[in-house]
């Protein structure tokens, strides 16, 4: 036991990496399936034995509040994912859209992508985020492309180059911070690591640190999917499959924030610099409010949800901007949320494409009738996504919105505004796509309840109550970021 | 001793409306033919009509409903209730207090809508013309009505009839615009309620125009006596309003002497036979509106009801 | 104890809800969701009555639910417990209703589970005591109701009919949520306690105030946000619909009275007049349609608008003599909103449950197809008839009473100082009497069409009298609305500790007075007796009909139909109702509703029919929301192109991202 | 020494944005590639002075990366590349090369504005170094949004990457993860593109990314 809690940190790096490797040399699509699954169940178990006890932060490895929440939520989702698309993939398989060879591939590619989230949320220097979350970046941009359709590939494509500017800028960003550190902390390692920057950061030359900020902000907003850097994420959803736009709404968009809130903190810490509440309320409006009317004309139900994903970036980006207890809170709150709500929503949304052989909305309609299950499912799903109680998000919404009026009433009329519109957005669609006459095949499909319902569970539990542990960390974390 | 002095003048009145009502349509027919130069039927004549009807044979259409059959007695009832309440020749009656101006109103409109829906019973197009000119009739003169029960509520603190008669024996009164202004609209609802001309001709049976007849045009026999009956009480029960509230003088007030009351009866009569004089002539002198000229008659008096009250509220000096 | 039987009887109900999904296939559910839903609801019911007749003290109970540093407040008190007794009341009459109409009902297995549910998100509304559960449950309810909207899913008018009130209903509680906001100031104090200990500005009081009339008005249907009601309440089941426009209206009202009598603090004298004249327009505008309107469950869910208009006047009344220091004038106009409330929710309830009854036997909810039903319906046509007189406010019904105290109140207004509200009440005041008549003509119209005449579709004439369970709740609901009328005294004494909570006075104790009088103020000034207006009507009927039967003719002939010599035997040529309220339209359509008419005769000599087409607009729709659509639809359509750019805009869109925050950088510093 | 120092790494980081100018400049593929040779080549001798400079053996590596890889590999490969597609004389810019100038000229005033202030305190040579590196990468993404052809796209996305090497190799003592990284960085994204142009190859016709919008997201 006391074994397992000094490598537990090790344990949640290792246990993907050696998977990945494994299932590249296995050739069974069963058994990697199930492999994979017993991967992500391990690398979760690791992750929840961090709660017990976790080693000192050290030059390479940090574990506090902040990540830890990431990493639980992380490999919780990573591992229901996996027990989704074990039904999926099987599905993908039988009606020829993936052979064999691709789907090891995918496996892989699977545990290499969470290798590179876990590896980015632990570390403790900030140039191994940053190559942890290019690796990340780079395994969805192949598991993107691997329908190999027209669409796939251009979506890949798009996702490919611009996640690369992203990946520069970020890295530019991380040079910036590095040259500001500089002086203060001395060469090399040191003026890298997280902790120490953040006990020095006061002392760094502010319009350096500025300068970076903005870099960091849109590199890492680039795959946050903050308008207007957000343009690869709708297609990169829609196209992929399935357990991968689950992924990437429920994980990497979180990862992202994840180094954009590390490097909030820094700015926090140092006064004369530009203040990064401003940039990341504007950032934050401007995407809640563009996805909101971008909801409206969509016709591809994964891409309506993606676009949902980029509002509710929005939100959690202008949380955390306008900053104090309750925001931070309510960003922290929504974030968790909105990751098991959007998975769950995207489970669904897969069985749904897969039982009407199309991801059209105008082919779905009446699902509550053919496919009750699912139907119903994907109504608390997308009543959840929209705020509604007693579901998690509302808690969040409610805390960001009164918090808001109060400080600044405008801001805060321009965020119910967003809201309305995307309420309206998805509400039309959903009645569209749960109600009406049933259309095209209606037969049953196999549906893999588990990871939904689980999620949905998880989700409408937080709505009423959140246990004290949980609040006690969340606050904790609020007050860590300012 | 008291309790039975108001009890036999509560019953007093109650028996007083019901045996003046065909009389006063029977006085107002006479004067009309007098004023037109006609020899006219007896004042009694309306008297005899009750009594013929009511020997008669009921016929029904054959789907009249219980409704239909019930609603010339709910009619007669609210009718007579609200005419028992209004002072006549004395105020202080026993039970005025159970109803007030709104109620009374009120209780009109509950009769009104009875008549109406009897209309629409059998299922006729008279019947419904008469029903929806009704209630569009109603539908703007009761707010009138109650834009009057405003005027001399403010002006005497009460909806209570009894006080306000009182009030306006008073000298306190005096003599106020609003209160003439809520004289003509009460004038010009009454008018409207009762279906006089210009707004409804009671004589009429086979014009388009009518209204209360084409509700009734289906009853027959003692069905139809009470109904007119009710009719004739709705007429007097206006007849008695506007003498209650704006020609008070005479009105027995409560712990008189038995003369007293004897002077008060002599009063209300004299008043009563004052506006069938009235009604005649102002019948005579004006000719029938179109239906849809209605509203625009109508719609002057709430104007100016809502004029005076409130031309109360800005200043009581008015 | 009150406390814990009231939030156990809610978890039962969710429970419910819950074991109706599972046993959603069985024969027996039916039974055991109506059936274990009235038991709740009784329960419900006596624990609220007794708290409330009991005078008793206040009761609170926190649990360690929703938001986490604060908890879930519940709390009980006389105006809760009052709303509880409406609410549970009209839950109770309508499972009632449900145990036979569910049986025959469409699509049970989507009814089942949420009614129970419904039932509990308004108790909840009615106890929590802090902002977030209050607007959680608040939600909760609009939710479950906006699943019982979309029952009938596979007709498109339901589903646009569900979504319009789920975006309306969202609407309000982001309204709420930003006055919630605004109370709980910058700290989050979210519970009502501390809310009730702050002082706001008189600015930020007057925002809270908008916002509540937003958000609570848009789910009571107040004229401009009532675009929703008319199309959401008919769509529903027909107990759903009782539910809704009976009682989820009254949960609204109360959530205005709690905020703004109770949270808010010391009003301002000119709050009232955005209360009175939305109150007044909504009393006139919802009347009128009703008038125009040919579907029964429409007809009534405008009626509802018109009452909840009368309900606020009385609210608005309140709060300027409250403002103005006339405490007891105050007492009489906030009692008068709360016992009309009371009295809208039974009669609204009945006159569902009657639309109900009629749809299952018909078919039809259209008024020009029915007819005739007295005779083939003659208990369902009695109850409804109860429940038109009552509605339309004719004495001696309960709706009456409570109305006539409301003119009592607006009799009071001379004594406010303000030259704005002395000259707006009686303006407000005639709009109310043109509304009560006007609603005489509807339910005259409405009970005549339906029930009256000769049947003018096959359906109508074949239609068969309802099953005993429904006719059980009319009957009980029909008594009710007698009983409230006939004895108004009991429920105004009940009101007392409510507004003596709310005002700081109540209304003089009515049960001590002779004959069981009502007397708003003294009896010099205005008395009303229901029980004695009865007697006498009663007794003069009683006498008049005995009379003459004794002394007259008792025969009756049956003939046909006479109508002067003119008899036609089609049903079609009756009068219909839109010819009804022709003679209406004519006078308020061309102004209010853009009232067109097209005739169109056919060539002399031509057989074909002249046809004849009145088209009516909702100005309100038009002007106001029209609009908005299309602004959202624009800008929709004109920022989708930025999902059809080729990669190198999108590059350009960061680009010039980028350059835009450096160049922001460069003028920061 | 330091001033020499300084006025070599200078002149060098300056040579770079002037070839980075060049770039813009040139509408040819062909010339294209010739003078992202030339810059990755500048490239070199930037970082290998820097790494003479800050005694600093590691950075030799990263300078060898630049010229074997980007000035020599690279560029070859993509002539074949072009040569078999065909498309070597094609001629594409989206705006005129005058306002593309001169849009290169303002960035590279913005970003002397903003890093020179910036940078107020920090090292001097360090400053110069930020200041044009940031040049680099803003002229670097101005050629990629001015192009229309996918391969001048990933030329203009290599040259940004060049100023951000620039960048890394200027800071002083910036540990051998950030080179790591960087080769990291070359390497997949070199072999990712590779994969997407083969694959692009094997579906579509052209490179051109206008055929490939043809199937974007929802249009039918």
């Amino acid at each position: 036991m006391s074994w397992l809690l000094g490598h537990n940190v090790a344990l949640i790096l290792t246990i993907p990496a050696v998977t990945a490797l494994v299932l590249t040399l296995l050739p069974g699509y069963r058994l990697s399936a199930k492999l994979n699954v017993a991967g992500s169940l391990l690398t979760f178990l690791a992750a929840l034995s961090l709660f017990a006890g976790h080693p000192p932060a050290d030059p390479f490895v940090l574990v506090d509040d902040l990540n830890i929440v990431f990493i639980v939520l992380n490999t919780f989702v990573g591992f229901t994912t996996s027990l989704f698309s074990m039904s999926y993939i099987g599905h993908e398989l039988e009606t020829g859209r993936l052979t064999p060879t691709y789907l090891r591939f995918y496996h892989a590619m699977y545990q290499v992508m969470m290798f590179g989230m876990n590896l980015a949320l632990l570390v403790n220097n900030i140039g191994l985020m940053w190559a942890a979350i290019e690796l990340a970046t780079l395994a969805t941009v192949l598991m993107v492309g691997i329908y190999r359709t027209h669409e796939a590939l251009e979506a890949a494509w798009k996702y490919f180059i611009l996640a690369s500017v992203g990946i520069a800028f970020a890295l530019f960003g991380t040079i910036l911070v590095y040259m500001a550190a500089l002086p203060v902390v001395g060469e090399g390692l040191k003026a890298m690591t997280w902790t120490v920057l953040l006990s020095k950061a006061s002392e760094f030359e502010p319009s350096l640190l500025s300068v970076a900020f903005i870099f960091l902000l849109l590199g890492y907003g680039t795959k946050a999917g903050l308008v207007p850097v957000h343009a690869w994420l709708p297609d990169a959803h829609a196209e992929g499959p399935t357990p991968i736009s689950a992924v990437l709404s429920g994980l990497l968009l979180n990862v992202a924030l994840y180094a954009i809130l590390r490097f909030k903190m820094l700015m926090a810490r140092n006064h004369a610099a530009i203040s990064p509440g401003p940039l990341m309320i504007a950032l934050g409006l401007v995407s809640l409010l563009f996805a909101a009317f971008m909801l409206y004309r969509r016709r591809d139900i994964k891409r309506l949800f993606a676009y949902s994903s980029i509002e509710h970036m929005g939100i959690i980006v202008f949380a955390f901007g306008m900053g104090g207890p309750l925001a931070n809170f309510a960003g922290l709150l929504q974030m968790t949320m909105h990751s098991l709500t959007k998975s769950a929503i995207f489970f669904v949304v897969g069985h749904i494409a897969q039982a009407k052989g199309s991801q059209k909305i105008a082919d779905i309609q009446g699902l509550t009738q053919s496919h009750p299950l699912l139907g119903w499912s994907l109504v608390v799903g997308v009543l959840a996504i929209a705020g509604m109680p007693p579901l998690g998000i509302f808690m969040s919404e409610f805390l960001l919105v009164t918090t808001t009026f109060v400080r600044a009433p405008l801001l805060a009329v321009l965020l119910v505004l967003g809201l309305t519109v995307a309420f309206g957005a998805l509400l039309l669609r959903l009645q569209s796509v749960a109600f009406g006459m049933p259309q095209g095949k209606v037969a049953p499909v196999r549906v893999s309840v588990l990871p939904i319902f689980a999620h949905l569970g998880l989700v409408a539990i937080a709505g009423v109550y959140l246990s004290p542990m949980l609040v006690h960390w969340f606050q904790h974390v609020s007050i860590m970021l300012g | 001793m008291e309790l039975i002095r108001d009890l036999v003048v509560q019953g007093a009145q109650m028996l007083l409306v019901v045996l003046l009502a065909p009389l006063v349509t029977g006085v107002v027919r006479k004067l009309k033919s007098r004023l037109l130069r006609r020899q006219g039927p007896s004042v009694l004549q309306p008297y005899r009509d009750l009594l013929r009807l009511i020997r008669k044979d009921v016929v029904l259409a054959d789907n009249a409903s219980w409704l239909f059959r019930s609603a010339p007695y709910l009619i007669f009832s609210t009718t007579w209730v609200a005419a028992a309440l209004v002072p006549t020749f004395a105020t202080g009656l026993m039970f005025s207090w159970s109803a007030d101006l709104i109620a009374i109103v009120a209780l009109l409109g509950s009769a009104r809508f009875f008549l109406a829906l009897a209309g629409m019973d059998v299922g006729t197009s008279f019947g419904g013309i008469g029903s929806s000119r009704e209630m569009m009739i109603a539908a703007l003169a009761e707010p009138v009505m109650i834009m009057i029960v405003f005027v001399l509520a403010l002006l005497a603190g009460s909806t209570q009839l009894s006080t306000i008669a009182a009030y306006m024996v008073s000298p306190a009164v005096g003599l106020r615009v609003t209160l003439g202004m809520a004289f003509v609209s009460l004038l010009m609802v009454g008018i409207a309620e009762t279906g006089r001309i210009p707004v409804d001709n009671p004589a009429t049976h086979l014009e388009l125009t009518m209204v209360h007849e084409a509700m009734v045009l289906e009853y027959s026999g003692r069905h139809l006596a009470v109904l007119e009956l009710a009719g004739s009480l709705k007429l007097l029960l206006y007849l008695s309003l506007i003498a209650c509230l704006f020609l008070p003088w005479g009105l027995t007030l409560p712990d008189a002497s038995a003369w007293m009351y004897g002077i008060g009866l002599a009063a209300y009569i004299a008043k009563i036979l004052t506006g069938c004089g009235a009604l005649a002539l102002f019948e005579t002198a004006i000719a029938k509106m179109r239906v849809f000229r209605i509203p625009t008659f109508l719609g002057a008096a709430l104007m100016l009801g809502l004029l005076g009250t409130l031309l109360l509220f800005v200043s009581r000096g008015f | 104890m009150p406390m814990f039987l009231l939030l156990s009887g809610i978890a039962a109900l969710l429970l419910l809800a819950i074991l109706a999904v599972v046993f959603s296939g069985s024969r027996f559910a039916t039974r055991l969701v109506y059936g274990a839903g009235l038991l709740l609801s009784l329960e419900l019911l006596v624990v609220g009555g007794l708290h409330l007749l009991c005078d008793a003290p206040p009761l609170a109970l926190s649990l360690p639910l929703g938001l986490p540093w604060i908890g879930a407040h519940f709390r009980l008190d006389a105006l809760s417990a009052f709303f509880v007794v409406i609410v549970n009341l009209g839950a109770a009459a309508a499972c009632l209703y449900g145990l036979g109409y569910g049986q025959h009902a469409e699509e049970p297995s989507r009814v089942r589970p949420f009614v129970p549910a419904f039932i509990a998100g308004m108790n909840l509304v009615l106890l929590t005591a802090d902002a977030f559960t209050f607007l959680l449950s608040w939600e909760f309810m609009s939710l479950v109701s906006w699943a019982l909207v979309v029952v009938e899913h596979r007709d498109p008018r339901t589903v646009r009919a569900g979504y319009t009130y789920a975006l309306m209903a969202s609407l309000g509680t982001f309204a709420l949520l930003l006055a919630f906001g605004l109370l709980a100031g910058p700290n989050g104090s979210y519970g009502f306690a501390a809310m009730r200990a702050a002082q706001v500005s008189p600015s930020v009081g007057a925002l809270v105030l908008g916002l509540v009339v937003i958000g609570a008005g848009s789910k009571a249907g107040l004229v401009p946000l009532h675009v929703w009601l008319p199309e959401a309440h008919p769509a529903a089941p027909s107990h759903v619909s009782a539910l809704m426009s009976g009682v989820m209206t009254k949960v609204a009202v109360y959530a205005v009275i709690r905020i703004v009598f109770d949270l808010l603090g010391t009003p301002h004298w000119w709050w009232g007049i955005v209360l009175l004249v939305l109150g007044g327009a909504s009393a006139l505008m919802g009347v009128l349609y009703a008038l125009f309107e040919s579907d029964q469950k429409r007809v009534l869910a405008y009626s509802s608008i018109e009452n909840i208009g009368f309900i606020f006047v009385a609210l608005g009344l309140a709060l300027a003599f409250r403002a103005d220091g006339f405490q007891a004038a105050a007492a009489l106009a906030l009692t008068a909103a709360l016992f009309h409330a009371f009295n809208h929710a039974i009669l609204k309830e009945l006159q569902f449950f009657g639309a109900g009854a009629v749809q299952h036997a018909t078919g039809t909810r259209d008024m020009e197809r029915l007819g005739g039903l007295i005779h083939r319906m003659p208990v369902t046509a009695f109850c409804i008839l109860i429940g038109c007189v009552g509605i339309a406010a004719l004495p001696p019904l309960n709706a009456f009473a409570s109305e006539w105290l409301i003119f009592q109140a607006i009799l009071l207004s001379p004594s406010l100082p303000q030259w704005g509200l002395k000259l707006l009440v009686p303006a407000v005041g005639a709009l109310l009497a043109l509304a009560v008549t006007l609603a005489a003509a509807c339910f005259v119209r409405f009970f005549g069409m339906s029930f009256l005449g000769r049947p003018r579709s096959e359906a109508a004439s074949c239609a068969e009298e309802t099953d005993g369970f429904s006719l059980a709740a009319m009957l009980l609901l029909a008594g009710l609305a007698v009983v409230g009328g006939l004895l108004p005294g009991v429920v105004i004494d009940a009101l007392g500790p409510i507004s003596t909570s709310l005002v700081g006075r109540h209304m003089p104790v009515q049960a001590s007075l002779p004959w069981l009088s009502i007397v708003p103020i003294a009896a010099s000034r205005s008395s009303y007796n229901g029980l004695l207006v009865f007697i006498f009507i009663a007794a003069s009927s009683g006498i008049v009909a005995s009379a003459i039967h004794v002394f007259a003719s008792r025969r009756i002939r049956r003939a046909p139909i006479w109508d002067c010599g003119y008899a036609d035997t089609n049903p079609a040529l009756q009068y219909s109702a839109s010819s009804f309220s022709e003679p209406i339209r004519r006078v308020f359509g061309p102004i209010l509703f853009l009232a067109r008419t097209e005739v169109e005769m056919p060539p002399v000599g031509s057989v074909a029919p002249a046809k004849f087409k009145v088209h009516l607009e909702d100005l309100i729709w038009q002007r106001l929301y029209v609009p908005v659509t299309g602004i959202v639809m624009t800008i929709a359509d004109r920022l989708n192109v930025f999902q059809f750019l080729t990669i190198r805009r999108y590059l350009s869109l960061v680009f010039l991202a980028l350059v835009s925050l450096l160049l922001v950088l460069a003028l920061w510093s | 020494m330091h001033g020499i120092a300084f006025d070599v790494a200078h002149l060098l980081a300056g040579c770079l944005v002037l070839v980075s100018f060049l770039m813009l400049y040139q509408d040819r593929l062909y010339s294209l590639l010739n003078t992202y040779a030339l810059h990755a080549t500048v490239l070199f001798l930037s970082v290998a002075w820097q790494a003479y400079i800050q005694n600093a053996p590691d950075l030799y590596v990263t300078a060898g990366i630049a010229l074997v890889f980007k000035a020599i590999i690279i560029p070859v490969a993509l002539h074949r590349m072009i040569v078999k597609l065909g498309i070597h004389r094609e001629i594409e810019t989206v705006v005129g090369t005058g306002p593309t100038m001169l849009a290169g000229m303002g960035l590279v005033g913005l970003s002397l504005v903003v890093m020179l202030h910036a940078a107020a305190g920090a090292n001097l040579m360090a400053r110069e170094d930020l200041a044009f590196a940031l040049a680099v990468i803003l002229l670097g993404l101005l050629i990629m949004v001015t192009r229309r052809n996918a391969v001048s796209q990933v030329v203009g996305f290599m040259s940004l990457e060049n100023g951000l090497i620039l960048a890394a190799a200027g800071a002083k003592g910036m540990p051998l993860v950030v080179e790591m990284s960087v080769a990291f960085s070359i390497l997949i994204a070199f072999i990712v593109i590779g994969i997407f142009l083969f694959r692009i190859r094997e579906r579509f016709d052209t490179v051109d990314l206008q055929a490939l919008d043809r199937f974007r997201g929802e249009r039918q």
